[in-house]
């Protein structure tokens, strides 16, 4: 299965030479196997008419958990896209808080119910309130981080977004005044092929988003989105130059969406099964949890442990949620200006 | 006559004028292999290949302001934003280069683009997938504004908003798509840009609106009409520029006027029709023009507590209608 | 009381702010070492330097966005635009983001940002540099936007904008740059956003306007008052959301009202004006609710021949408020 | 004031290499120089409070000019910007209509004197009408493209802007759909450093703006604005590659705005007198004239002759404009629609 180049690698001790505990690696490994099975658990609470939106990760949490722990978890600002499950994750929001999310009851953190699942906010962990409009937050985290700069602190913005969203003109437009201004940002690509059915070929004609970055000056770089220690090599760089006043980046994993767009969409119309098999086999939660198998990082006990663990985490923040109130009718009139 | 969808109205219409007139194409996102999100395109990637049904990147200005350019060519491009609400990357183009094309070039060039874009709430969208945009662009002399109600007044008007000579905003009430379902001619036929209908004749009240509402508006007059309150029903269908004669018309025939949409209050567009009315046929009125409309929240939330709490539907519109008839 | 000009006031209350607050900064195109280019923000360059007076990229829907980012981290942003013409490709930044940041959130985060932009015309400026905007945005809940026609109602609202928890848009005409002098206090003070202004009284017929029409209207008041009609002008200020209580009064006190724009009639902010005012006190009017607006037409032309048939003067504003007091 | 290089630069027979005779640049020459002297005029007009507007051209005719031979100017579309004089006399626009546009008489082919000068626009030209917005002529570019492609014209579609503008969204859409829909598209940027009042180092951080085109799978160049030999090469091989179904590309033409932005600007509070100065021994009127006098193509007699003939063409273009009639103030309500 794996050839030989890959098992090389495989069997290297790449995360120590990355400065990276055994520990570390494992809490790694457990975010985004936590985020692909919220993520699952999602699918089914869907299929059974309990909640009417999915939109997924899957695929993904590799490049989301590998960058997120590239970053200063406790004080950096992130603004993460809809599928960014395994960040907030990351930065400290609870399965309790994404089922909340996923029934849309009022004690959502991030936004009451008022917004769709995968519209993430939450002002106490520095994740910055999203919209659905794809690309705005691009500008916002370049504010951010201006706001960083004027004040002099040594802080990060990090700000995700899909490979099709990357022709929108709020990217080019936020890329180059973070780079004409020298702002710390990091601007990470999610490349998962599509753009719902639009395959990569009818999205751009570059050879990789990132080559997007010279023409704002600024570094970029493409790494393989399924391996959570190559992006956060990437991202701790990148972290690393913004903090010391060198400015943005600009990062491009390349990985695959392995569920459909959304629970709305149905993407056998456009795309081949054996793409989406193949796809599979390099699912980075299959991949990395052999690397930790290899260097007995994630032993049989500890992952029993672990499965069984986020199972009754999951299992009680999906009853928790189940049971929690929708806000009040009337509280649509709240919040509209500040009172 | 056929019945068939609002939507099907929508893919009937596109399909007949693109085999019509081969300067007709589509271009927007998903509209091809996948047939639109919503399926309105379906079947005319397979019918008339991707460099006529043209998957665009994700780049709404660039899908409004291409779709311009084209038609300054001289070709007839139907652009689609996949929801209304993502138009608004593209209001500078819609609002900059479109509507004043001809003007600014004192009828040298003209913009003859359609953009057609799925609006409206009750679909569990949430804030951002159900909005009521056309306010934004109602103010825009050179633009025409058409949010039909029915699936014959879709396909008339479509045909038309694509052979018309200026740039059409066609909104289509998403939760309308299979909603909604008519009587739809074979043959070909279009409905003229401007004019309003008369959805019911009656006596008592006269209730002017457009998009789903009309339904909504239909559904409750019925309900009156056992108490013996007979409803007037206006369906603006073009609502930029409007049918301001059918306005006065409709509004002088009760004396009695109920305005509804469901877009936010406060400066929507029956707000003009108001100010047309009370303009011009302010003492044939018996009551204060009444508005029923969304509250003056951003949009409605996502929760079903709350999407219900904003959206219209025709309880609240009978309720509005009979405090009318009784004043 | 010092008299100075508009755009002064503007100067002023930026310099005032920026000293106040640390938080507050400046960014548009050209707004640093040349001070705009209109020079509202002279000076500001010299004493704040250029990390708070930014000169941007040409970018509106930047200067736009990264004015948003920062002011959810907390700063308090006030990006120019160099043009209310050229806000457009920031639409989806003000309306999508700025307007739903709080809402959406839940109230955890907030959008403290003020965005400047002149607009209007008879300067000249043809099609694109003598817009009114202000319909564009005034249907959005979470805006407000303020339009001030007196150098003491410009410092006093630009200060509360900046000060103020939410977005705040805020058009400044260009022509009344120069042409508008007046007493402004040199101590410090704000006017609540959210408040019409009765800037004269009167008892026989009432205007309802904003920006520069409101010193045509009161230059017609005067030529009027010679001839005994005695004119009431309700200057709006804040044209979303409207102060309705303060429209209701004026408009019940004479019962015979003129609206007044300089936007394009149809769409433009007096019509919801007028609604109000219809479903509030119709039966308190004596007249129908006059309108006196821009033509239906893209914009006013370059040529001064064309120019002059499209601007608002006083001339105009004065014939409407005859035939209005003869009704 | 030429060194060596330079003078070797000038002596070559470089026109003949491109395939260009002597009477081709000279024509190049002339529509230049009447670019130039109409420029002028309207500064003279100005301040003589003849006209209340002027934007100028002065600095980049070299590369407006060069471009334009480039084309077919009989088939060609043209999306040209404001300060593109020197394209729209090269696509037959007359120095009558362009007075007319100045005194924003009725008779303006551009605009009937409803848009300010230097917002062109001509259809039997194929000269694309403009606004005041920058950037937004870019998709338009793209869509006419779209419309050769259609219909498989052998057409090129044409559309310069500043390099400040290609800090806008716009220029990125458009450009990223032209290169996946392969569309015959040349964008030539001209860089002339400011865009008002700020520098190029605070608009782009990027090293040249040409650096934007891998981004996009396009080839991009950097070429002299100041030589017009030079830019004709790029938009020839530009337009040989759009007309073989090759795509788009993008160009780059580096000079510099002699003239303040306008005439409602005054450029010395942002930039040094010397700066100008040393720009004006660059421009191209005076070094295309001497490149074309040591080729003897512009001896001293064609040189009189030109001078002569076009003082006069501008002298009765300006006397006509002036005496000619504005638009009624009721046709103001004309062509809002179709009708
Ligand atoms: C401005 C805008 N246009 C259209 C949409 C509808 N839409 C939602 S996601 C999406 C595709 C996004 O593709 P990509 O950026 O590659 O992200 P992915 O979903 O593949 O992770 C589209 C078209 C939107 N949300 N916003
Ligand atoms: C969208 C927009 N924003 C602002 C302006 C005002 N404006 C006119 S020209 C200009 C600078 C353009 O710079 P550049 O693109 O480099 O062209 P140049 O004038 O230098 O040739 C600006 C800011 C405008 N016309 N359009
Ligand atoms: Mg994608
Ligand atoms: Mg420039």
């Amino acid at each position: 299965m794996v050839n030989t180049d890959e098992q090389k690698k495989m069997m290297e001790n790449r995360h120590h030479r990355l400065g990276l505990s055994d520990n570390d690696i494992l809490e790694m490994y457990r975010t985004m196997l936590l985020a692909r099975k919220i993520d699952e658990r999602m699918w089914l609470l869907n299929r059974a008419g309990k909640i009417p939106f999915v939109v997924s990760c899957q695929g993904q949490e590799g490049a989301q958990v590998g960058a997120s722990f590239a970053l200063d978890t406790k004080r950096d600002y992130v603004l993460p896209y809809y599928r960014d499950l395994g960040v907030v994750l990351a930065f400290g929001m609870t399965t309790k808080d994404l089922m909340l999310q996923g029934f849309a009851k009022a004690e959502d953190p991030n936004s009451g119910g008022r917004q769709m699942p995968g519209h993430f906010g939450q002002k106490k962990n520095r994740i910055v309130t999203g919209s659905s409009p794809v690309t705005t937050q691009v500008p916002h985290a370049v504010g951010i981080a201006l706001g960083f700069k004027m004040e002099q602190k040594d802080l990060v913005s990090f700000v995700t977004l899909g490979e099709g969203s990357s022709n929108q003109g709020d990217f080019h437009e936020g890329a180059n005044f973070a780079s004409v201004q020298k702002l710390p940002v990091i601007f990470m690509v999610q490349n998962n092929q599509y753009a719902i059915s639009v395959p990569l070929t009818k999205q751009v004609a570059c050879e990789k988003i990132s080559d997007r970055a010279i023409g704002y000056g600024m570094p970029g770089v493409t790494v393989d989105g399924n391996d959570p220690l190559e992006v956060y090599q990437a991202v701790k760089e990148a972290a690393d130059r913004a903090r010391r006043g060198e400015g943005p980046s600009l990062i491009e994993t390349v990985s695959y969406r392995l569920t459909p767009h959304s629970s709305d969409d149905d993407d056998r119309s456009y795309r081949e099964r054996g793409e989406v098999d193949a796809a599979k086999e390099k699912d980075a939660v299959l991949t990395f949890a052999h690397y930790l198998r290899e260097h007995n990082i994630l032993t049989e006990q500890v992952e029993k442990t672990m499965h069984d663990e986020m199972n009754q985490i999951i299992n009680e923040a999906t009853e928790y949620a189940e049971q929690a109130a929708y806000a009040e009718p009337a509280s649509i009139y709240n919040y509209v200006y500040g009172e | 006559m056929p019945v068939i969808s609002y939507i099907q109205a929508v893919t009937q219409a596109l399909q007949e004028e693109m085999e019509r007139d081969e300067k007709v194409f589509v271009l927007g996102e998903d509209v091809g292999v996948r047939g639109g999100v919503f399926r309105a395109t379906e079947g005319l990637y397979e019918k008339f290949g991707e460099s006529r049904v043209i998957d665009t990147p994700l780049a709404e200005s660039a899908i409004a302001g291409v779709g311009i350019g084209a038609a300054m060519y001289g070709m007839r491009p139907v652009a689609e934003m996949q929801f209304a609400d993502f138009i608004m990357p593209a209001v500078n183009q819609i609002i900059s280069e479109a509507a004043k094309t001809r003007y600014r070039s004192n009828n040298d060039w003209t913009c003859p683009v359609t953009i057609r874009a799925p609006y409206g709430g009750g679909v569990h969208g949430a804030l951002y997938h159900s909005q009521s945009v056309e306010a934004v662009f109602a103010n825009q002399p050179g633009l025409k504004i058409v949010m039909p109600s029915t699936p014959y007044d879709v396909k008339g008007l479509l045909k038309a908003a694509i052979r018309d000579e200026d740039p059409v905003l066609f909104f289509e009430h998403k939760r309308a798509y299979r909603l909604i379902k008519g009587n739809v001619p074979e043959a070909d036929y279009t409905i003229p840009i401007g004019e309003a209908d008369v959805k019911r004749e009656g006596a008592d009240i006269t209730v002017i609106t457009y998009g789903l509402c009309v339904d909504f508006a239909l559904q409750a007059a019925e309900k009156l009409a056992t108490d013996g309150i007979d409803a007037h029903i206006l369906d603006l269908r073009t609502i930029y520029p409007l049918d301001q004669q059918a306005i006065i018309e409709a509004a002088s025939k009760t004396g009695k006027v109920l305005l509804l949409t469901e877009d936010n209050k406060e400066g929507s567009i029956i707000g003009e029709v108001a100010a047309i009315i009370s303009e011009n046929c302010l003492f044939d009125l018996d009551a204060p023009i009444k508005r029923l409309a969304g509250p003056d929240v951003p949009s409605m939330p996502y929760a079903p507590t709350m999407e219900k709490e904003f959206m219209m539907n025709p309880e609240k519109v009978e309720h509005a209608m009979r405090e009318l008839a009784e004043f």
